[in-house]
């Protein structure tokens, strides 16, 4: 065996024997070094898509608001006033499972890179983060590393990280996920791409020097996590936010110039990706002298130049005779700007190291040639027993208010506040609705509009039934927007999912787009773009489906920007959607029973989406003071969070002949907690109805408690003791 | 009693960023003869241990399980009386 | 009237505090690169804003110091001219000389980002005519090294000249050790130089200068110096 | 060609919430016998000057304008042959 591979050099590189034949029918030779090096990196599954692309041709990608669906380094939806936001989100799992701090930090910035190339201004950052249990050192160790390098980085550039979310959860610990969104303003005109065209045209590297690191670090993120990871290490590079900040500025002014042909971020797989993808996408070729490529250390063998990571790079394709505007204006940023090749006409990505020739491929041999799988897909085995588990004679807990104040305590639950003050989530000076709500809300500065940004995934449901699961984490995105006064424009999503050669993998991977592609479909969100992220493994177990979906909407007039918080008392509380009985996959579940099992709760897309209209012309007519998503840990953790936001408590009785326990922490979809005045009740019970949308009083706003009283069961807290619960869980677990 | 002190720099190959903002800031200031800057941190460790070969390995420990983060720093440390 | 926003490379709240001044208290504002050697207009107010001028590497300020542009701010202030530092820009002037002190690191070693409470100690400054003595303003901070020292000397005077114009404190403006997040020596938030024409503070009026960011108290920074510029005395109301 | 290697501390009256931290760290990984931590910089620079005793100036004047802020911090260098 340990022969063999030597023998084989393309299997330690990753690639198959079939592949590496498909290699040489593309060539018409044996490749060398360079050139197989080339193909491991382009043909990873990272940057191939070779296991996920036939799944995801399902993703509804088409609507009159896309501006730029898949294929380009970000989506970009239409806001009107010849307007665009261009959002993207990407996963940086594997690196920050070894340096927590960097890992995240370069995640942050490959993002920003992606959406600043499309010619936009980046104006908000989110992240969707997955760690092991806090009881664990280790998890701790990697949560407070990652939060410190996504705030290093986020904070320095001067973007601000506006949302986001965390979870706890076992199947983590190994191998935790860190996804991070990028959402940037632009005029339709600066709309930029990464082609490659116009023959002639000088290729320039801008930006940072390029250096030995991460050599390899896209096919680090296609293998499953083990000990010998650690060998890896040069994989992980560090993350220079100041350079990344003076590129930015270089690079949105350059093309404010209209000079700019085609741009493109060096990612993974660095010069490799970018000059074959530049290339591939324009239908041309291009030719560059690696000697030409400004180092950061000496003698680079081409080998090492064309696959570095070397963050805060960029490539870019000016109109010929430009170059000297293009240096001046990096020159003034204190960068180098360098033709290091030109565009061709003969389809080929040649690199030269001076005079000699060093790889000679087909641009779309590395991009469109590579083969695509269909892998089998299977059930696993045991999941219909788990799905099957009985919950209905579950005994009920001895003290629904112990209960309430345990679960808002969870981790998973609890304030993020922990997480997000270590971010400036204001810088810019457009954060209208903060981090901590159900959407963060960001004003267009010339215009009375907003966006609504948020990024969601219940993972437990996903593993539960990856169909269902799937869905909902669409419409849990659509409707936390909803819940500001934003209409869902658009979607990029995150899928982390285990390793695809497994069936019971595929299958929910399969699944799971299945789901999301038919809440896409039925709540009018494209999907624009995305990121896939397999081998999310250690020692052969897969972390929980995670596909993370990130979700834009837009807000007509910000003055009419809907909050979760009580207003005023003597408002009513009612709730819009109707309580079932739905345990499973739910936090209390796991919590108080220990169990993992069950369904998911239901959803029926037509009644979210009449939910979501209804609540859209509600917050439209004023009609409403505030809007609140009920999801994890159920309805009275949905009060007790619209209490706390403003400080305002709640006289409340559920009446109801549910169990208590489905009642006040089950996490049926498709229900929103609003308050409205008495005189408006009137108006509202019209729209409701309209929309044929259930509606039920739940109490008023009252006093400086939540109370919550039904059949069986009563909590009164005070909500000071409510909060020193929720907003110290987390602190508490740290301080460790 | 014994004080380590420990030094914990970036690995050769690792960009330090913070070493080339430096250097630039000298360059600019007039000091036109730094051709390298790379940043790193010191740390003084003052230890209640008797025996320097005690004192020795513990430091050791502390540096791979915490001062540094083997993954892009390298460290060194001496011992001096405390 | 004309105010200045000097831009250093690694500045990321220039655009925020030029658009506070020209389309909240709508005044001509120009943006002035650090490159520069010597302004292209008469000037009557600086702003150096927040951000991470060179990445905050070294230390917060420390060679945004050097930029060419420093000298002008410098004699601009000695000249007696109005020079506004937040956050970053309150790091720089304490690193060019122009206030005493420095800024560290937060004691709980972590960069933070929420609305304070200050107590105005000081509306007697040309930039907080606009507020009156122990006045409570929201106002938000963001940063990891901002907790305020200096020895006990330099304290003192500070005292004695009355150059401590914010303090963190509770919403009932009590000037506490809880309120006191950062760990900054006395509660300081901002100081004025010894003649009062030069400003810094950690936290950011620009953030608040507006009501549908939450609330508009750190626009009366702002209002205050056209004030003085306009020719009121300071404290004059 | 010489390097430098400086040396820059907290002065003694300030205080050190890292050296702190990297304390608590080291005691709840079972570091007992820790008594103080104190955590500064430590910079190399080379420097493309053929005479030490230019060298040394140049190192001095650095730490003095840039590399360490004395209202906060103390410096010490020493000059190895780069
Ligand atoms: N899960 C997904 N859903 C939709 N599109 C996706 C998904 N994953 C990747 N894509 C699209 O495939 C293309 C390649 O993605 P990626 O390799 O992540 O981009 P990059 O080259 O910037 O790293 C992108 O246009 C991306 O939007
Ligand atoms: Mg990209």
């Amino acid at each position: 065996m340990e022969n063999n591979t030597n023998n084989k050099p393309w299997v330690e590189l990753g690639l198959t024997d079939h592949e590496y034949q498909l290699i040489k029918e593309i060539l018409g030779r044996e490749p060398n070094q360079v050139e197989l090096g080339m193909f491991s990196v382009m043909w990873s599954e990272h940057c191939s898509y070779k296991n996920s692309r036939p799944v995801l041709k399902n993703f509804p990608t088409e609507g009159p608001q896309v501006l730029q669906g898949p294929g380009e380094n970000a989506g970009v939806v239409d806001i009107g006033d010849g307007l665009g936001i261009a959002f993207k989100v990407e996963s940086h799992n594997h690196p920050s499972a070894i340096e927590p701090y960097q890992g995240a930090a370069t995640g942050v910035g490959g993002i920003i890179r992606d959406v600043f190339t499309m010619g936009a201004r980046p104006i908000a950052l989110l992240n969707s983060l997955r760690f092991g249990s806090l009881t664990s050192a280790r998890s701790r160790y990697l949560f407070s590393g990652v939060v410190a390098g996504i705030a290093g980085y986020g904070n320095c550039i001067g973007i601000p990280t506006v949302g986001g979310e965390v979870y706890f959860h076992p199947s983590y610990e190994g191998n935790p996920l860190v996804n991070a969104m990028c959402v940037g303003l632009l005029e339709h005109k600066d709309l930029a791409k990464g082609v490659a065209s116009g023959v002639g045209n000088p290729v320039m590297v801008v930006g940072a020097k390029t250096g030995r690191d991460g050599i390899h670090g896209a096919s680090f993120a296609s293998e499953e996590l083990n000990e010998a990871s650690e060998e890896k290490r040069p994989a992980v590079q560090v993350g220079d936010p100041f350079m990344e900040k003076l590129l930015m500025e270089a690079c949105l002014e350059l093309i404010k110039t209209g000079y700019v042909v085609g741009m493109q971020d060096m990612g993974a797989a660095g010069l490799t990706s970018s000059a074959c993808e530049m290339a591939s996408r324009g239908n041309s070729g291009i030719e560059i002298d690696v000697a030409l490529v400004p180092r950061r250390e000496e003698g680079m063998t081409p080998y090492e130049i064309m696959l570095s990571e070397s963050q805060e790079r960029m490539l870019v394709v000016p109109q010929k005779g430009k170059e000297e505007e293009v240096k001046a204006i990096f020159k003034k940023w204190g960068l180098d700007a360098v033709v290091v090749g030109k565009v061709t006409d003969d389809g080929i990505l040649r690199i030269r190291e001076g005079e000699k020739i060093v790889a000679e491929i087909p641009a779309k041999g590395l991009t469109d040639m590579c083969p695509v799988y269909e892998r089998e897909a299977k059930m696993p085995a045991l999941l219909a027993e788990v799905q099957n588990c009985k919950l209905n004679d579950l005994p009920e807990p001895a003290n629904y208010q112990k209960t309430f104040l345990d679960l808002i305590s969870r981790p998973t639950i609890a304030s993020k506040e922990w997480v997000y003050e270590q971010y400036d989530y204001m810088v810019g000076i457009n954060t209208v609705i903060r981090p901590g709500a159900d959407a963060a809300v960001v004003r267009i500065k010339g215009t009375k509009k907003g966006v609504a940004l948020t990024i969601d995934c219940n993972s437990r449901y996903v593993y539960l039934n990856p169909y269902i699961g799937g869905k909902i984490a669409v419409s849990e995105a659509a409707r936390n927007l909803v819940c500001t006064g934003a209409k869902p424009l658009g979607v990029t999503d995150c899928i982390n999912f285990g390793n695809p050669e497994k069936p019971e993998i595929f299958w929910q991977f399969k699944e799971a787009v299945r789901g999301m592609s038919e809440a896409c479909k039925e709540l009018n969100t494209p999907v624009t773009g995305g990121n896939v992220s397999f081998y999310n493994e250690t020692k052969g177990e897969a972390v929980f489906p995670t596909p993370t979906v990130g979700m834009v909407g837009l807000i007509e007039d910000i003055d009419k920007v809907c909050t979760l918080g009580f207003k005023d008392e003597g408002d009513l509380i009612i709730l819009l959607g109707e309580n079932k009985d739905e345990l499973g996959g739910s936090e209390f579940l796991a919590m108080y029973h220990g169990l993992e099992a069950g369904m998911p709760p239901t959803i029926d897309l037509e009644k979210e989406k009449a939910l979501q209209d209804c609540t859209l012309e509600l917050i439209k007519n004023n009609l409403i003071k505030s809007a609140h998503d009920c999801s994890e840990g159920g309805l009275s953790i949905a009060l007790a969070e619209c209490c706390m936001a403003s400080g305002l408590g709640a006289q409340v009785t559920l009446e109801n002949d549910l169990r208590p326990s489905a009642l006040l922490f089950g996490e049926t979809q498709s229900r929103i907690v609003i308050s409205v005045t008495t005189e408006n009740l009137k108006k509202l019970k019209e729209i409701t109805n309209k929309y044929a949308v259930p509606m039920s009083k739940l109490g008023i706003v009252q006093g400086k408690s939540l109370v919550i009283n039904g059949k069986g069961f009563s909590i009164d807290l005070p909500l000071k003791e409510i909060e020193a619960r929720y907003k110290g869980a987390i602190p508490c677990l740290m301080r460790d | 009693m014994h004080k380590a002190r420990v030094y914990v720099t970036l690995k050769p190959s690792i960009l330090d960023p913070q070493g080339n903002a430096v250097k630039n800031g000298l360059e600019s200031l007039g000091f036109a003869d730094v051709t390298d800057v790379r940043v790193g941190k010191y740390l003084e460790v003052s230890l209640d241990v008797v025996d320097k070969n005690v004192a020795l390995e513990q430091v050791e420990e502390m540096c791979k399980k915490l001062l540094a983060n083997p993954v892009i720093e390298d460290y060194r440390f001496e011992l001096v009386e405390g | 009237m004309k105010f200045a926003v000097i831009v250093f490379p690694g500045s990321n709240c220039d655009a925020d505090c030029y658009h506070v001044v020209k389309e909240v208290i709508k005044k001509d504002v120009d943006y002035v690169w650090h490159q520069e050697k010597d302004f292209q207009a008469e000037y009557d107010c600086l702003i150096l804003p927040g951000g991470f001028s060179y990445g905050d590497y070294l230390r917060t300020g420390s060679i945004a110091r050097f930029s060419p542009i420093m000298n002008k701010v410098i004699e601009f202030a000695e000249a007696g001219g109005l020079v506004l530092g937040i956050c970053n820009g309150f790091q720089i002037l304490t690193e060019a000389g122009l206030l005493p002190g420095a800024l560290v690191r937060n004691k709980e070693l972590k960069f933070v980002c929420k609305d304070t409470f200050l107590r105005v100690e000081n509306d007697q400054t040309p930039f907080t005519s606009d507020y009156t003595k122990g006045q409570v303003i929201k106002i938000p901070v963001a940063h990891g090294e901002g907790a305020y020292v200096c020895d006990e000397n330099t304290l003192k005077k500070l005292k004695e000249n009355n150059q401590i114009v914010f303090r963190y404190s509770t919403s009932l403006g009590e000037v506490t050790a809880s309120s006191n997040f950062n760990g900054s020596t006395d509660n300081i938030a901002g100081i004025v130089n010894e003649k009062g024409n030069v400003l810094g503070m950690m936290p950011h009026p620009e953030r608040c200068a507006e009501a549908v960011l939450g609330n508009d108290f750190g626009k009366y920074i702002f209002t205050s110096i056209v004030k003085w510029l306009e020719g009121g005395a300071p404290g004059g109301k």
